[in-house]
């Protein structure tokens, strides 16, 4: 978080990604947006409203319904002078663009030897109950962080989604940044100054001293949460956000849960083969002659996304959940 | 080897029989729509909906000319599709309020609406995604012989997507009986089409080896008849065509589409409105026709609504599906 | 392994999957092959040679290279009454086929309600070190172990391949099954009496008593290769197969961690977020008390697989590797 | 802005020196092959490779149009691309050996091989894999106004890649400077295309918008003067334009694919040889126009000779790339 120096203002998610690309389009004006209904209707979620106004309809570009090929696109103009940010509007469709993103853009430095570059940014969502069902509820972000030569950016916070925004759009690689679709309208303190994240450098968004509680995206705020609800039964919950998967901060983690003794992972992602799967075995070898209790995972339950209002919020994590699981934990029952 | 949507279909009816059925399901349609706009107005709906207000000529013309057994694959905006193969309103809205009652046990909602009783292989939220699931069963249909034949609705903002040509070039390779029906509303979401497609969309279907017409959309007597030719040609062997039907949304793109005014213009609209609405034409023509009086309309608009009621009320009243269910029907 | 009892023949791999392809085509004549040069060419590692001669082009059908489309027609064929079994060549382009996967196949007996199945099989293939360099010798099957509504198949000996296809066909499920395309010719043998071989069912290759060393395809030769090694030196390694991913039979791999209470796990998929951190986080999870060691991930190392021979060979788990890691767990140096 | 690939093409040279140029490019990718081949053979090349020979004439007279900063993507058989836009055989041979001196380090091998000197965006071992690439290439051409156009060289068989039509659309309603070159050597790897490609090739490029045209891809000259006018067409903002360059491989699908009569017969390819050599028309070509003489061409078939084996022989020698640069250019 900004330091209490520093002059801020509320911000919502949304805002602080419009800014980020604002400033960043500004500051180089090789960086354009493309995707579908970007421009005048600024995105389904209305997230980059009024950025066409600012820098027209060529640098904030409506495509066709074509999320592999504009992905592709975006591959050529990245290597040959251009820093596109393509818009994938429901993250549920990066499998249109697993061939473009994996064996084209993960892989062109590493294979011509390292003579060319992919600067290129993909924003899409992650995130369920929005009522949306099966294909437009999912957190695919696994995908990406198992596949070298991509980073993965997940942001909880509107400071934190404009900060890595803006490391992002500077990356000389593919960086696929997501963002919780649940979360545009959260509001937090953004600095007025410019300034930007660092890629792999975990968070500690609460500190704690007998649970750890790892956690990213949405699920942070469910793990603050379920801290406070801790809190009341003297158990202090260390909640640790890694901000970015690849690159990972494993050492923060790893000492957190050395200081903690147990640890939950938290990612809105499938909990199998999944995020949590990951870091938890990190941390299962990294704090082995320190852990009081197997780490526990919790992600998206193994269904496909229901509609209906009562199961779909079955499948994802709460505050309570988490709270009960953390408590038995801590040996409270 | 394949029955009727309707008994009567098969007897010694009339064209006004048909004519007037085809009304039913017209009204029907546009009814269910303005009901799903109230629930969603209301919040008595989760989620979201896209409304075929507009579209209905689309929907009716082409599945009059289908059998219960034949195949259809729909999309995000697909209550039309559904209601016009002969899904029950009442089970439909079920299925938009997450309850149990629904055709997907509320498991599915607005846009994955399926039924095997009707032959409707589902809605689809991927824009294009069930073109591979329609040229699929048409392959399926001519390898088991069942006679049957497939229609794979799509916007045309699904012309965008690559596995649509790809498909397609299998179902010209193969003459596989499947009917690819363009549904142009001239808008993806909000960006018009001219800004998203190049060149010429019938030539593109052309290019890919099939024969490909267009029909105005507003007109259901029109669409029956470019659909009765191409599903029978198809049944017969000919193998795979495409049909552009040309048409308009009334509404947003989805309920919550309010103001509308940045991506198109309202004079666009209430010209469409006033003189291209699918429902009064048709009306209008039945009349002239004698095969119906204003009477006898308004009977059936009154008719409907009472039917669209009663689903409403059965779908409210309706409970939820046990939250232990959440983990069933992930494996068959 | 069949009992000894049974009257087997030596069957490479790639013979072991024809054949169950071939009788599960006698059996159920809605089983049909579809894929690229699958037909006269047998596909391009003549694994299906001889296939179309017996069940004509009808049933054994070559293909556009149209990953997506036809997977997608495999969909639709399988919701209406056919048995696809769809033939990736390189198991690198999965990645065209993400969205007819895992939001078709996977999602549509769940988005009914249960009314409609899909039950296909779509065979792909994994492994490196065949000098294909960085697009073609990928082994990306925890991106499908992921996904709710899929089950993943990963066969490491003609016995196993040939039951377990069998099984995959008869599924009423979409099922990924992945060959290793350097154990084609690899040799084993295939009982001449039919079987097949539950999904859920991990198989212990090698019995052992002092480290565990769970392998996949590929990698339970590595570990029966490291194994024997470890015997000169007075280590008993015990090798247990899982054969399916998902469902993964955990009991039998938590039990055999609890009986040495060391454990390494090894798949040739990349090792950062992927199959080994599943399985590591299942085992230190449920044999948390017993182990005397973190879990050992060996993966494949996080880089896009380079084409020159020294450079490939270095990103594989190797025999000696495996043995060195596996003695240093075992405290002898 | 942009420079020649020989400073010689700038100058006040003839038409038989361009010819000569394009003769001797044409030997060049037809010498290298066959040491491929002879690599290949004696078991001293790791891999498989995919080679050009006889299909010369499309590279040559294309590239002979192009500028050394134009951009190219290529594929699978990208060696013939690769020399014509400009790139050293010595360090193509090292890189398909896998040797530290190719140009990518020996990371990327046969199907990979790029050279940002000669404007060359890499090889493609995914069909129709380069096709978003040469896509976007022209889009930031376009954008930075630096007057440069790319070729995106492809087999017919990427015609079944959907993601091809998505960016010829997304080319066609931005006006980029894309030539889309579809060799169409008849055979999607040992499947005649006709079995994998209905309709026709040209109208599916019509119908995206994109002026489509095909040129017999055995003659140099002609190959060379339609390229000519569509590149300067879409250096002047003309948009992106089709050309299918009818061709066939001499050689098997790959330096392994040895016996290929079930899927080929030999006296097609015989006839091919025989009759429709790219090399051997041209050098008849080039002598009846007395432009050269036997002589002459023998002494540029000899020089290339020389040539190659120096190169091979560069290769051979050149080292592996050390062990622990194996984690280096996965990040820039
Ligand atoms: C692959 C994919 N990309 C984007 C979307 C988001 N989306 C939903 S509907 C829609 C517009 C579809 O337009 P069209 O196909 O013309 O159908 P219409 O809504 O006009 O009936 C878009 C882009 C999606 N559902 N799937
Ligand atoms: C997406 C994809 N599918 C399949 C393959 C395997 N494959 C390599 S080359 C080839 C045939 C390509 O034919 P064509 O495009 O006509 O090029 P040609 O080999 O004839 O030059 C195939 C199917 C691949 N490399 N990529
Ligand atoms: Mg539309
Ligand atoms: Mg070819």
């Amino acid at each position: 978080m900004p330091e209490t120096a520093v002059a801020t203002r509320e911000l919502t998610l949304g805002e602080a990604v419009r800014e980020a690309l604002a400033e960043e389009m500004r500051r180089d004006n090789r960086v354009f947006v493309m995707g579908e209904d970007v421009a005048e209707a600024g995105t389904a979620f209305k997230v980059l409203s009024g950025l066409v106004d600012e820098f027209g309809p060529e640098r904030v570009l409506d495509t066709p319904i074509s999320e592999a090929g504009f992905t592709g696109v975006a591959v050529g103009a990245a290597m040959t002078g251009m820093r596109p940010v393509v818009d994938i509007m429901f993250g549920d469709f990066v499998g249109l663009t697993m061939d473009q993103m994996v064996n084209q853009a993960a892989k062109v430095h590493y294979m011509s030897g390292g003579k060319w570059r992919v600067p290129m940014v993909m924003r899409a969502t992650l995130g369920a109950t929005r009522r949306s069902a099966a294909q437009h509820s999912q957190s695919l972000h696994a995908w990406f962080c198992h596949v070298p030569g991509l980073k993965v950016v997940l942001p909880s916070t509107p400071y934190d989604a404009k900060g890595l925004l803006k490391t992002a759009i500077r990356d000389e690689n593919p960086v696929v940044f997501f963002e919780d679709k649940m979360m545009f309208k959260f509001k937090g303190p953004v600095p007025v100054e410019e300034y930007t994240i660092p890629f792999g450098v975990a968070d500690v968004k609460r500190e704690g001293s007998d649970i750890t509680l790892i956690a990213t995206s949405s699920m942070v705020h469910v793990a603050l949460g379920a801290a406070k609800l801790l809190e009341e039964y003297d158990i202090s919950a260390e909640v640790v956000d890694p901000r970015t998967l690849w690159p990972l901060d494993e050492k923060t983690l790893i000492d957190s849960a050395k200081k903690t003794s147990r640890v939950i992972v938290l990612d809105e992602g499938y909990e199998r083969y999944g995020v949590t799967a990951e870091i938890a075995s990190v941390i299962a070898a990294g704090a082995f002659f320190d852990l009081e209790a197997p780490v526990k995972r919790m992600g998206a339950m193994h269904v496909p996304i229901p509609f209906s209002p009562p199961l779909e919020d079955a499948t994802v994590p709460t505050e309570k959940v988490v709270f009960e699981v953390a408590r038995a934990m801590c040996g409270q029952k | 080897m394949s029955t009727a949507i309707h008994p009567s279909k098969a007897g010694s009816e009339t064209e006004a029989d048909r004519c007037l059925r085809m009304y039913r399901r017209m009204v029907m349609i546009r009814l269910f729509e303005e009901n799903v706009n109230d629930l969603y107005t209301r919040a008595l709906m989760p989620g979201l909906a896209h409304l075929y207000i507009g579209e209905e000529a689309i929907a009716v013309g082409i599945c009059e000319a289908l059998t219960n057994d034949d195949y259809i694959t729909s999309t995000h905006r697909g209550h039309g599709h559904c209601v016009a193969k002969g899904a029950a309103p009442d089970r439909m809205f079920a299925e938009l309020l997450g309850k149990e009652a629904g055709y997907c046990k509320g498991k599915g909602g607005s846009m994955h609406i399926a039924d095997p009783a009707t032959g409707n292989l589902g809605a689809n939220a991927i824009v294009g995604g069930s073109a591979g699931i329609a040229t699929g069963a048409a392959f399926a249909a001519k390898r088991l012989g069942n006679g049957r034949v497939c229609i794979c609705f799509f916007g045309e903002g699904a012309l965008g997507q690559g596995v649509l040509y790809e498909v397609m070039n299998m179902a010209a390779l193969w003459k596989l009986p499947v009917i690819y029906v363009c549904e142009n509303n001239m808008y993806n979401e909000y960006t018009h089409y001219s800004e998203t497609t190049a060149g010429d969309i019938l030539t593109r279907a052309a290019g890919f080896g099939l024969p490909a017409e267009s029909v105005d959309g507003q007109d259901v007597r029109a669409v029956n008849a470019a659909a009765s030719r191409l599903i029978e040609g198809a049944r017969k062997g000919a193998g795979p065509a495409f049909l552009m039907a040309n048409t308009y949304r009334f509404t947003g793109h989805h309920v919550g589409d309010m103001s509308r005014d940045y991506y198109r213009a309202k004079s666009e609209e209430q010209k469409w409105k006033a003189e291209r609405d699918p429902i009064k034409l048709f009306s209008d023509w039945l009349t002239a026709q004698n095969m119906a009086d204003r009477a006898g309309l308004d009977k059936i608009q009154s008719e409907v609504k009472a039917e669209m009621d009663q689903a409403v009320q059965f779908a409210l009243a309706a409970p939820y599906p046990a939250v232990d269910k959440v983990d069933q029907d992930i494996y068959a």
